[in-house]
């Protein structure tokens, strides 16, 4: 929408859901939230900004096409599942890792997480691709 | 209080039920977003309702913990809440381009695919 | 034996090539087939006569217990001899009938897989089996009555044969199964060892009605004989096949079989003679009103059916030996005949009786074959045809008042076939030469050698009848009858009641014959004023059936979504209420143990019916939109409520993506009118409404009576911060515990987005508003 | 904006130096940072810096105070048995040029006593507001070009 | 849950205050009259369930709950401006709409 | 002891706030005057007892949260506000009777879609 | 990490072997290639490549876990470590494995069939994306051990067929794709909230633990209710009488390859649901359910086979007759003995190929006479003999005569309906099969034999359509031939199938084996 209003105070809201959506995304394991509300926070985020700037400011800002990042996502999630095969235990079996950060902590990497990313990608592209479509629409 | 929500979900079937009935396809749209509600809420009712305590235990605690509410039709619901915005959102965007194709969202109008004369008027060879 | 009737299919797939090296003359060829198929089958008489019986079984359906066994006795040896025999004059004469047509490979395929079918019916002895190659005949027979595919009554005859004669399979298909399940078993030569237990099954009239459904059909019994007439379409090579020797007869065949297993009762009697008395009558009737020579044979071919229904019907040995002889004579002159008219149709390019004469001279091997046939026909001394008439009403004769009528009706139905017989073979051949489209004049040998041998083949039986009785016919009367029979035929047997019953039928042929241009009018006249038949009636079958297709369709399927809708809704509330009033399974509420509702819980309860309340009365379509977004706030706010802030969270986000969405859509719609209904349609659709309402609230409220199994979610609880390093179990169900579900979930949203990108951008380039369907066929390879 | 970054930099550093890097921490950096900063306030030329942060504390304090009191106007018009203001829409003409300025100073407009933003001419030279008692367009014009208007052209200059 | 008995009875009547919010802000979407009354409704609707979260989280102690509130604060307001944009966009292009239907319009 | 009783407060205040402005938004004559209800009491209302929650949490993280929300209501109610009157006024949302001027008539171009500026009349 | 004896009380200890991941492959191989090829939307060259890489690799998986199960029983996989019931578990019998094996090899065919019938732009759209990801909803539907699980590949069959069904947005496709898109909504639905209700009396979801749970259970009356309401949904699913109209009002509409793809898939999902569910959930019927199977049943037969006669559209037959043998099964489900459920899976595969099989035929026959009306389709034997021969065959089969395939099963079903004591359902299935003859059978005689159009005079033939050129017609054909000879062979060597039908519907009757499989002897 044409307003001066709208269009200066959305890209700050912008980037304000979709670190929430990552804040989110990264605590749902032991807090309310996960892949999926994160996504949507995310994907109300690109339809804010869409509805606001335009749909080629957020094609030009996601850069890829926000389907491939649904396809991303599935593969991802998909891809969470595999190394259980290497560990010999069933598919989409929760492996963690402690990353060493080399200051002596460690970052919790495990499947679940990169599922539950998985998850995200696949809400926000297909959600963004839908919004993003209908808001073109002649 | 499942009393209650048991009430709820059938007044909600109810007006999804009577909007599905409609002749415009966008109110039968509004019909499935209700139902979505009303079989949301039925699953959560069924798997008993407790006030308050969210399934989340609390740090450092790793043992049982008693009193939370149940959070298995808590997962399902929400796998069937995305699930059912996604179809929404298909069935929306299909009633949209129907529109957009056929000129009306009246179902009683809508009559390419099945046409009157489909059917054999008499026997040929 | 499996070879012989693989053979023939084996070959048929071949045909095509053979004949695209050999031309016609693949006739020939192909017709050593059925040539070596009859010398095998002659090579194994021997030990038929000795043994009774020669039998082969192959394991085809272990799991079921069906096996493709063969059971060769007198009976089948006799069908097969003539199938292959007849077949292999058949084949030759196709050779020649069809020079030149584009597609004789085709029929010579079609022949060969039909004659393959005929003798894997005869010669089959599971019930499955027979059943399999029965409608293996209906199939090649449909092919073959419709060969000339381009003329409207072909294709009509074709699916009348495909109609009737698969009716009749499918009835004889049940009653085959109740059969072998009645008694344990679908092999043949077991279940002729039941004897009467078979007859004493409370389904024995269901049985006896579906296997005489499948043989009358076959056999054209009245009112089923329809298809038989108008098969005539076909070439005349497959109207001598299939009327003379084979797929007519296979109802005769079956009728033979199951004497043993289903005969010999009251019911069977009474059914079988009075159709076939029927059939005879009205065969010949309609038959003297014709004037085409091969329609004119088709209904004598039904009015023979019909007394060999009628006699295998009277039963006993001697209506039994009757009938064979007559099947046989019957295969020998109808094939000639029909030959015959085939040889005169192709030479003088015509078959109406009215315009054919004086050919005698032009054609005269053709008409020598003819005038032996005919003599058949008409059961003069000395031929087969004779020996067979004599024959039954001996049988007639010596039975009870019953079989005396029935000996009136043959005698009745034997003199118009003599008068018959001698008008379709004389007519053409006597008098002057008649106004005929060719110049005729002698026809090749591939023609009319069929027509001569099987009159010789005719006359030598008559002859040789001692011999044939004693063996052949004697074996197959056995086998009828399961047990031995005491044939003794002669040539002459003095002069007795039957032959002056014969002579008597000649005479009154004679008349006949001499009177026939009255009669035929008398015919027409008499069927012009009934005006109905069952051909006609066949048309009005179907219209019937097309009518309530339609109907049923139309009130169905009327195109209307709503209606559809309504049939759904209202199938969902039978589904809760009819199964609770049966079960009582109406929930108990005890309303002192409820939990009272806080007073904020009850407020978002009441905001949440308010919104319903909105969404209801709402006059536009967006008003419901913005109602709804009620409902969706209090529902999220309940589930907060009751703790599920993840649900709460989810159910706020989607509901505003849900209310972005449909705003961009709406955004695009101009409705214009108004979408209120009043009156009656609003009216039942509350009452479904309430229903569907009332009854989820029931059902509900019983499912919550029982005690709710915590088992999945307390192991959920336990292990999830313990093993999955999740506080949030809801979030480790969905991302561990049940992945899965997540995954199959992500596709969904996943094919959700591409299927809606697909919707918006792929347009029709032309939306073409004709015909839609057409559209749908521009896909091309680039 | 240069200023800004050095200060993060330096509330980085901190948490870096105390090996901890919880929100907490960093907050307790930018505290010190900001009297680092204070300190060589003159070499770094970070006058307009502490100015600033000023005004905006200034125009937050004002919004608080405008919001309350906004708050308290509707609530009394709310309880009033009698509705008998006289609502109107008014043109403001705006002396801020820029987009953010424009924005922030509609919002808070709209957060402010009986007044509601509804939109901005095409050439950015009108605002037109919503007052719930139009009886004195003037007053209230004078009203936000003295109050918000001006301390957001402080903040922006 | 809680011992305090200021904030007990604070909570307490807070809830009520919300539910009758709420309950008031219903009756004025249902009434209208126009789509624009409604849609602010809704968005009033959200801007007290932010509040209700607050009080209930407070009430629980189970304060999870806020990260709702938060993201009801960031996109209540998109369900608005969408449909703001419809109303707009239905006020440019009223050519062919019924007024009897949709008095919006 | 003290905290509670501020927390006692700020949510009674909270509360009451969201209710006056719910009276406004039913009682008010007109979209716009209900505006100022809402978007006023409102967002005071709430941000009132995202405060207290900040207060009654001791826990830094969920304090910034619960101002970060106050900050996301101040953000976007007027934004929602903004678009929802302009919209109301290009949709043609007629102004209630008692309403004293409306300089806003006649301004927007519907086919452009522009929106001219205010020109002074002459000084009186 | 976690207490050992946590995990060990919580978890699968045993290390997975690598053929234990066999049961993953066709679900998991084209969800992978799906996501891949999403990634490479808009690129129609790989799309086919993709395509049939992993129809392939579910063809293969579909194999080897069929020879898994044939050798060494049910086999079965709890996901993410968990042991059954808390884990979703994937558990395939014999039944799952034939569904699968049938359900692959027709994708197949179908892919190799596409290039001639869909175009760039479609392919671009995601054609094969959503081919794919509907095998993949298909293959976790047959294997799924879970019912909830289950409810979610319903889903992603659901939101694939509706993109292919829409896809090309012509208007008879959207008109279509309504009425088919909400009523099969509320299929789904319905089913979600049965399963909902299950879970309220049982609070289980594993196939293997309801049934004992559901046999433990008291709430009998409720269970009776919830028998009907999964009955009613998948009915729904199945185009079973009376909310079949999705079917007729749809399947016409669409790319011929997607009537296909339905036609031989679609509704076979939603009857394997139904047997799965019969057999294992509520083994003796809980009720009536197994009555109104059979009631429904017949009436579906009759209804599918008085519409196809009554249709002038080839699709719209074919749609019809596709009803009527989903009554059969219906039928063949409702007798419920061991012989019925043989010819039941019988029935089902030789129909998923049939069908499959006549659509694409119609593809061809439409593409030559430029029309799918019978009315205006003649002359195929004259101009494509080979295209006649092969329509009369799939014709021959779907009636139910030999030497085709059609044959076998009616036999069993007409079989298993006396044994039981249904006589009438003897008498609906010869009925309906006579039925499916006169609709089947006339259409063929028109568009196969006929001169040209319905006017076209005794002996004239004109062609009508546009000539097919030869390449494309050999696309088209292959897959056809295929089916041809298969249903050919299942003619006349039925027992090649009818041993596995049979270990499948033993496997039906033995539900302890499926219990203990999935459950690890618990
Ligand atoms: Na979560
Ligand atoms: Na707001």
């Amino acid at each position: 929408m044409n307003t001066v209003i709208l269009r200066t105070i959305a890209p700050a809201l912008t980037a304000l859901m979709i670190l929430f959506s990552l804040f989110v995304l990264l605590r749902g394991h032991n807090e309310p939230g996960g892949g999926f509300i994160g996504g949507l926070i995310a994907a109300s985020a690109m339809a804010l900004f869409g509805i606001a700037s335009g749909v080629q400011a957020v094609r030009r800002a996601l850069y890829f096409h926000p389907v491939s990042l649904t396809g991303f996502g599935v593969l991802m999630a998909a891809a969470s599942g595999i190394p259980s095969y290497v560990n010999k235990v069933p598919f989409l079996s929760g492996i963690w890792w402690k990353i060493p950060l080399g200051n002596g902590e460690y970052f919790d990497l495990s499947t679940p997480m990169i599922f539950d990313i998985g998850v995200w990608f696949v809400v926000v592209g297909a959600i963004t691709a839908i919004t993003l479509t209908l808001e073109e629409v002649e | 209080m499942e009393f209650y929500l048991a009430i709820l979900v059938g007044l909600i079937f109810a007006v999804s039920t009577y909007m599905m009935l409609s002749r415009s396809v966008i109110r039968l749209v509004l019909g499935v977003a209700l139902l979505g509600n009303a079989v949301n809420l039925l699953i959560f009712t069924v798997g008993r309702v407790t006030r308050e305590i969210p399934p989340i235990i609390p740090n450092g605690f790793k043992g049982m913990i008693t009193g939370i509410a149940n959070p298995l039709p808590q997962a399902l619901i929400l796998t069937a809440i995305v699930i059912g915005f996604a179809l929404f959102s298909f069935v929306l965007v299909l009633t949209y381009r129907a529109y957009e194709s056929l000129g009306t969202d009246n179902s009683e109008e809508m009559r390419i695919a099945e046409p009157e004369d489909v059917l054999v008027s008499e026997l040929t060879y | 034996m499996l070879v012989a009737v693989l053979s023939g299919f084996i070959l048929a797939i071949f045909a095509p090539t053979i004949k695209r090296f050999l031309g016609y003359r693949a006739g020939w060829v192909l017709a050593l087939l059925p040539a070596s198929i009859f010398i095998y089958f002659l090579s194994l008489y021997d030990q038929v006569m000795t043994q009774r019986a020669v039998f082969e079984l192959y394991e085809w359906v272990p799991t079921l217990g069906i096996n493709l066994s063969f059971y060769l006795d007198g009976i089948s040896l006799m069908f097969a001899l003539l199938i292959s025999g007849i077949g292999t004059f058949i084949m030759i004469s196709s050779g020649g009938y069809l020079k030149g047509h584009v597609n004789q490979g085709r029929f010579f395929a079609f022949m060969l897989m039909f004659m393959a079918s005929m003798l894997g019916v005869v010669l089959a002895s599971n019930l499955i089996a027979i059943f399999f190659f029965w409608e293996m005949t209906s199939v090649t027979s449909f092919l073959l009555i419709g060969f000339d595919h381009l003329r409207k009554a072909a294709r009509r005859a074709a699916f009348q044969a495909l109609v009737v004669t698969g009716l009749g399979g499918l009835g004889m298909l049940g009653g085959f199964i109740i059969l072998g399940v009645s008694v344990g078993n679908f092999e043949l030569v077991e279940i002729m060892q039941f004897g009467t237990e078979i007859k004493d099954l409370d389904l024995y009239f269901v049985i006896l009605v579906l296997v005489l459904l499948g043989a009358f059909t076959k056999s054209a019994q009245f009112p089923f004989h329809f298809w038989l007439p108008n098969a005539m379409e076909a070439p005349t090579p497959v109207s001598a096949f299939l009327h003379s020797a084979t797929m007519v007869k296979a109802g005769v065949y079956l009728l033979m079989r199951m004497y043993p297993i289903l005969g010999d009762t009251i019911e069977w009697s009474v059914i079988l003679g009075t159709f076939g008395a029927f059939t005879l009558l009205s065969g010949t009737f309609i038959a003297i009103r014709q004037t085409d020579l091969k329609r004119m044979l088709a209904y004598t071919t039904m009015a023979s059916l019909g007394l060999l229904v009628m006699l295998i019907g009277v039963g006993g040995e001697g209506a039994i030996e009757g009938a064979v002889l007559y099947l046989f004579a019957h295969s020998l002159f109808k094939g000639g005949l029909f030959t015959v008219a085939g040889t005169i149709d192709h030479e003088a390019g015509t078959r109406d009786i009215t315009k054919l004469g004086g050919l005698r001279s032009k054609m005269p091997i053709t008409f020598f074959a003819a005038l032996i046939a005919a003599l058949s026909m008409g059961g003069i001394i000395p031929l087969v045809g004779f020996i067979a008439k004599e024959s039954m009403y001996h049988a007639l004769l010596h039975g009870n008042n019953y079989t005396l009528i029935l000996l009136a009706v043959a005698i009745i139905g034997n003199a118009f076939m003599f008068a018959i017989g001698f008008a379709v073979a004389l007519k053409p051949m006597l008098g002057k030469l008649g106004d005929m489209p060719k110049a005729a004049h002698e026809a090749p040998i591939m023609l009319w050698i069929g027509a001569l041998v099987l009159g010789i083949c005719g006359l030598a039986a008559g002859f040789g009848i001692t011999y044939l009785g004693s063996t052949l016919i004697h074996s197959a009367v056995s086998s009828i009858n399961n047990e031995n029979a005491s044939t003794e035929l002669h040539l002459w047997a003095g002069i007795n009641m039957p032959l002056i019953l014969s002579l008597f039928t000649m005479g009154l042929g004679a008349i006949i014959y001499m009177n026939y241009h009255r009669v035929r009018i008398f015919a027409d006249d008499v069927l012009n004023w009934i005006g109905w038949g069952p051909d006609k009636g066949f048309d009005q079958f179907f219209a019937g059936l097309l009518a309530i297709a339609q109907w049923v369709t139309r009130n169905m399927q009327n195109g209307d979504l709503k209606t559809y809708m309504r049939y759904i809704f209202i199938m969902l509330a039978l589904v809760i209420w009819v199964p609770m009033f049966i079960y009582g399974a109406f929930p108990s509420i005890d309303l002192t143990k409820l939990v009272t509702p806080t007073f904020y819980e009850a407020g978002i309860l009441l905001m949440a019916v308010l919104g319903l309340y909105a969404v209801l009365v709402a006059k536009s379509r967006l008003t419901s939109i913005v109602s709804l977004g009620i409902l969706g706030f209090s529902v999220a706010l309940l589930f907060m409520l009751f703790g599920a802030p993840d649900l709460s969270f989810t159910q706020f986000m989607v509901e505003t993506l849900s209310v972005v969405i449909l705003a961009l859509v709406m955004t695009r719609l101009k409705l214009d009118k108004s979408d209120r209904k009043y009156g009656l349609y609003a009216i039942i659709s509350a009452i479904i409404a309430t229903a569907v309402g009332t009854g989820m609230t029931l059902l509900l409220l019983r499912v919550m009576q029982t005690e709710l199994d915590m088992s999945l979610s307390n192991y959920f609880t336990k292990y999830s911060a313990a093993i999955a390093h999740g506080h949030n179990i809801v979030n480790v169900i969905l991302v561990d515990f049940r992945a899965l579900d997540t995954l199959g979930e992500i596709s969904v949203v996943m094919t959700t987005g591409i299927v809606v990108l697909a919707l918006i951008r792929l347009k029709p380039k032309v939306d073409n508003n004709k015909d839609q369907n057409e559209d749908n066929l521009k896909g091309s390879v680039k | 904006m240069r200023i800004f970054t050095l200060h993060m930099v330096l509330a980085l550093a901190w948490a870096a130096i105390a090996g901890n890097f919880s929100v907490l921490n960093i907050i307790v950096g930018f505290v010190f940072g900001l009297l680092a900063i204070w300190m060589v306030r003159e070499q770094l030329g970070a006058g307009t810096y502490f100015r600033k942060s000023r005004r905006i504390v200034s125009l937050i304090l004002l919004f608080v105070y405008e919001l309350v009191h906004s708050t308290f106007t509707v609530a009394l018009l709310v309880l009033k048995p009698k509705l008998d203001f006289k609502p109107g829409i008014i043109a403001y003409p705006l002396k801020v040029k820029s987009d953010v300025e424009i924005t922030l100073l509609a919002n808070l407009i709209t957060l402010t006593p009986g007044t509601l933003s509804i939109d901005v001419s095409d050439d950015k030279k009108t605002l037109y507001v919503h007052a719930i008692d139009a009886t004195d367009p003037e007053g209230i014009i004078a009203d936000i070009a003295d109050g918000f208007e001006k301390k957001v052209i402080e903040v922006f200059e | 849950m809680m011992e305090n008995v200021y904030l007990n009875t604070a909570t307490l009547i807070a809830q009520v205050l919300l539910v009758s919010s709420f309950i008031l802000l219903t009756i004025r979407l249902i009434k209208g009259p126009t789509l624009s009354d409604r849609i602010l409704c809704l968005d009033m609707l959200v801007t007290v369930g932010i509040g209700f979260i607050a009080i209930f989280a407070i009430r629980t102690q189970q304060f999870a709950y806020i990260d709702v509130a938060i993201a009801l604060g960031l996109t209540g307001f998109l369900a608005t401006i969408a449909f703001a944009r419809y109303v707009m966009w239905n006020g440019q292009n009223q050519l062919k709409i019924d007024k009897k239907d949709d008095k919006n319009t | 002891m003290i905290v509670e009783l501020i927390i006692s407060a700020l949510i009674i205040c909270g509360a009451l706030l969201c209710l006056i402005g719910a009276l406004g938004v039913l009682r008010f004559q007109d979209v716009y005057v209900r505006m100022h209800a809402a978007s006023k009491a409102g967002t005071l209302g709430a941000g009132l007892l995202l405060i207290a929650v900040a207060v009654a949490s001791a826990e830094l993280g969920l304090i910034t949260r619960s101002l970060a929300g106050v900050v996301f209501l101040v953000l976007t109610t007027p934004v929602s506000a903004h678009l929802l009157a302009r919209a109301s006024i290009i949709a043609g949302v007629k102004t209630c009777n008692e309403t004293e001027i409306n300089l806003l008539e006649g301004k927007y171009d519907k086919k452009k879609q522009t929106l001219a500026s205010h020109v002074e009349k002459p000084v009186k | 990490m976690a207490d050992p004896n946590l995990i060990s009380e919580a978890m699968r200890t045993a290390p997975t072997l690598l053929g234990e991941w066999n049961i993953l492959v066709p679900m998991l191989g084209p969800l992978v290639v799906a996501a891949v090829s999403v990634m490479f939307r808009g690129k129609d060259r790989i799309q086919f490549s993709l395509a049939l890489f992993g129809t392939l690799i579910a063809l293969a998986g579909s194999v080897s876990l069929f020879f898994d199960v044939l050798f060494n029983g049910p086999q079965s996989l709890t996901m993410s470590g968990w042991i059954a019931p808390y884990g979703i578990a994937f558990t395939a019998d014999m039944v799952s494995v034939i569904f699968a094996f049938v359900a692959s090899l027709i994708t197949l065919l179908i892919i190799l069939y596409s290039p001639a019938d869909i175009d760039k732009a479609f392919v671009k759209s995601g054609n094969y994306t959503m081919v794919l990801i509907l095998l993949v909803g298909i293959h976790g539907s047959f294997m799924t051990g879970d019912i909830f699980n289950l409810y979610v590949w319903f889903e992603v069959i659901l939101i694939s067929s509706f993109g292919l069904l829409i896809l090309g947005g012509e208007k008879i496709q959207l008109d279509g794709a309504v009425k088919y898109a909400f009523i099969n909504l509320l299929g789904t639905t319905f089913f979600l909230i049965a399963v909902g209700l299950l879970y309220g009396i049982t609070g289980t979801l594993n196939f293997a633990d309801l049934y004992q749970k559901v046999a433990d259970s008291d709430a009998t009356g409720s269970l009776a209710i919830l028998s009907i309401m999964f009955l009613f949904a998948f009915g729904i699913k199945s185009a079973a009488f009376p909310m079949y109209f999705w079917l007729p009002a749809a399947y016409h509409t669409p790319r011929i390859t997607v009537s296909a793809i339905f036609g031989g898939l679609l509704t076979k999902v939603g009857i394997y649901a139904l047997i799965r569910i019969f057999s294992i959930v509520f083994p003796d019927g809980n009720g009536a359910a197994f009555e109104i199977f059979t009631i429904l049943g017949a009436l579906t037969v009759l209804v599918g086979g008085l519409g196809s006669i009554a249709q002038v559209g080839l699709r719209r037959m074919l749609a019809y007759v596709l009803i009527s043998g989903v009554g059969m099964l219906m039928i063949g489900i409702g007798i419920n003995t061991p012989l019925a459920m043989l010819a039941t899976i019988q029935y089902a595969v030789h129909s998923m190929l049939v069908m499959t099989g006549l659509y694409l035929i119609a593809g061809v026959i439409g593409r030559m006479a430029g029309s799918f009306e019978i009315s205006k389709i003649g002359g195929i034997v004259m101009q494509y003999p080979f295209v006649a021969i092969c329509y009369f065959g799939l014709a021959l089969a779907v009636m139910g005569l030999p030497p085709f395939s059609g044959l076998w099963p009616k036999l069993m079903m007409v079989q298993a309906a006396f044994m039981n004591g249904d006589h009438w359902l003897v008498a609906v299935i010869l009925v309906g099969s006579f039925l499916t003859i006169g609709g089947v059978g006339r259409a063929g005689i028109q568009m196969i034999w006929r001169g040209g159009d319905i006017d076209t005079p005794d002996g004239q033939y004109e062609p009508r359509g546009r000539r097919l050129e030869k390449h494309q017609l050999n696309i088209m054909m292959l897959p056809i031939v295929i089916i041809f000879l298969l249903t050919f062979l299942l003619g006349i060597f039925p027992e090649f199938l009818i041993q596995f039908a049979n270990l499948a519907a033993g496997d039906l009757f033995n539900t302890d084996l499926y219990v203990k499989n999935t459950l690890g002897g618990l």
